[in-house]
């Protein structure tokens, strides 16, 4: 089942895993898990909060869309994706990717090819909050090098 | 009644998120509602015009700087992504 | 911090996780989980358990080392694995492996890697028990590909 | 007295999982202690001599058949490993 969920509620990584862990079959041997928090400091120095904006509809429907594509490419029938919107605090969760896969390979591939896209292509836009003020945050060069990679 | 969604730093820009217009009869295109609003708003405009600005008309992405905007519900302006 | 743990108690992944996760600083952004289940089939046919035997003392030191190892080579300084021996009944969890890094290419690297590991060069012996009685089981070819390509 | 530790298939080849022994005289080299091992049990002996089997003296493999084992306290036979 593919499981996408854009919200302004905190995510509890460990409770959404498991609960999502919790529809799998027999033939599951292999669950792979990312969870992308908000880190305290970047390279600009102290990081107050995160601000991340996303556009109604629109973003939920091309996160879908992806996820789904990335599930059919890796033959992965569960996965769970959810990500914050709105003000979010160092040491929370921004992003959570779940899938869940009879073997291991394939698990590892969707959840690293969903990450590479959702820090990069994905409709959000991101403001760093720091001592100094906001500041509008783009993807980094080594983002944009790992998804062209894994586009190849 | 056309609503026109300003996102990310493009909201900065425009000192609103979004707002509900009545599009004058000459706007007929993506490049006219660029030029209409320019014309109103020079700073506007600018950031508008700017490199990797995307238009989303009715949610879907447009590429073409003719799409007709007559019958659009909802237009939004996007700057480059920032990702999550 | 580097925490190996083979065990003949039932892993629970989902607090395991978030006892771990628990640890990380404010530079940590990134958490990547890995949880291998016993299947209940196989290319055999139905299973009904598995028994994996260890070598105590050698087991633990073996897989210590290379957690060490892969953790200075990734840069990833906070890596946990639980690994269980004896009886594992299909749907409960075998082997959990979670790493905690600033960036996210390093803490997937770092998992993915100790799982190739662990799936063919940990030293276990695994028997699959099924309808029709024990099989020792030896690491698929698929398994030793992967491995190759990351040793690379 | 040196412990004999047999794994994985071994111990079933051995029809135990270890044995406490005293090596006799003649048995100095790891080479010493298979033929040992093979003259009292045929089957374990094709068994301890196929290919992949590795030896662990004391926790530590053993490349050499000539590693001396008269001061091990604990010498294990491993088959190709499983992996977890």
């Amino acid at each position: 089942m593919i499981q996408v969920s854009i919200t302004a509620e905190a995510i509890s990584p460990d409770a959404e895993t498991a609960r999502f862990a919790a529809l799998r079959g027999a033939a599951c041997g292999a669950a792979v898990t990312f969870v992308g928090f908000c880190r305290g400091v970047s390279q600009q120095g102290d990081v107050m909060r995160l601000e991340l904006e996303h556009y109604p509809g629109f973003t939920e429907r091309e996160i879908g869309r992806i996820t789904q594509a990335v599930a059919e490419r890796h033959g992965v029938a569960d996965i769970l994706v959810m990500h914050r919107f709105g003000a979010i605090s160092p040491g929370e969760a921004i992003v959570l990717v779940a899938a869940l896969s009879a073997h291991r390979a394939a698990a590892f591939a969707a959840v690293e090819e969903l990450m590479d896209y959702l820090k990069t292509d994905a409709p959000f836009w991101k403001r760093e909050i720091g001592p100094s003020g906001a500041r509008w945050i783009e993807p980094t060069a080594e983002d944009r090098r790992r998804r062209e990679e894994h586009s190849k | 009644m056309t609503r026109l969604i300003f996102l990310g730093r493009l909201r900065d820009a425009a000192g609103h998120g979004e707002r509900v217009v009545t599009l004058p009869a000459h706007v007929e295109t993506v490049a006219d509602l660029r030029s209409w609003l320019a014309a109103g708003d020079g700073d506007l405009g600018a950031a508008l015009h700017e490199r990797g600005i995307h238009v989303v008309v009715d949610q879907v992405i447009c590429n073409r700087e003719t799409e007709n905007v007559r019958d659009a519900s909802e237009i939004a302006f996007m700057p480059p992504l920032s990702g999550g």
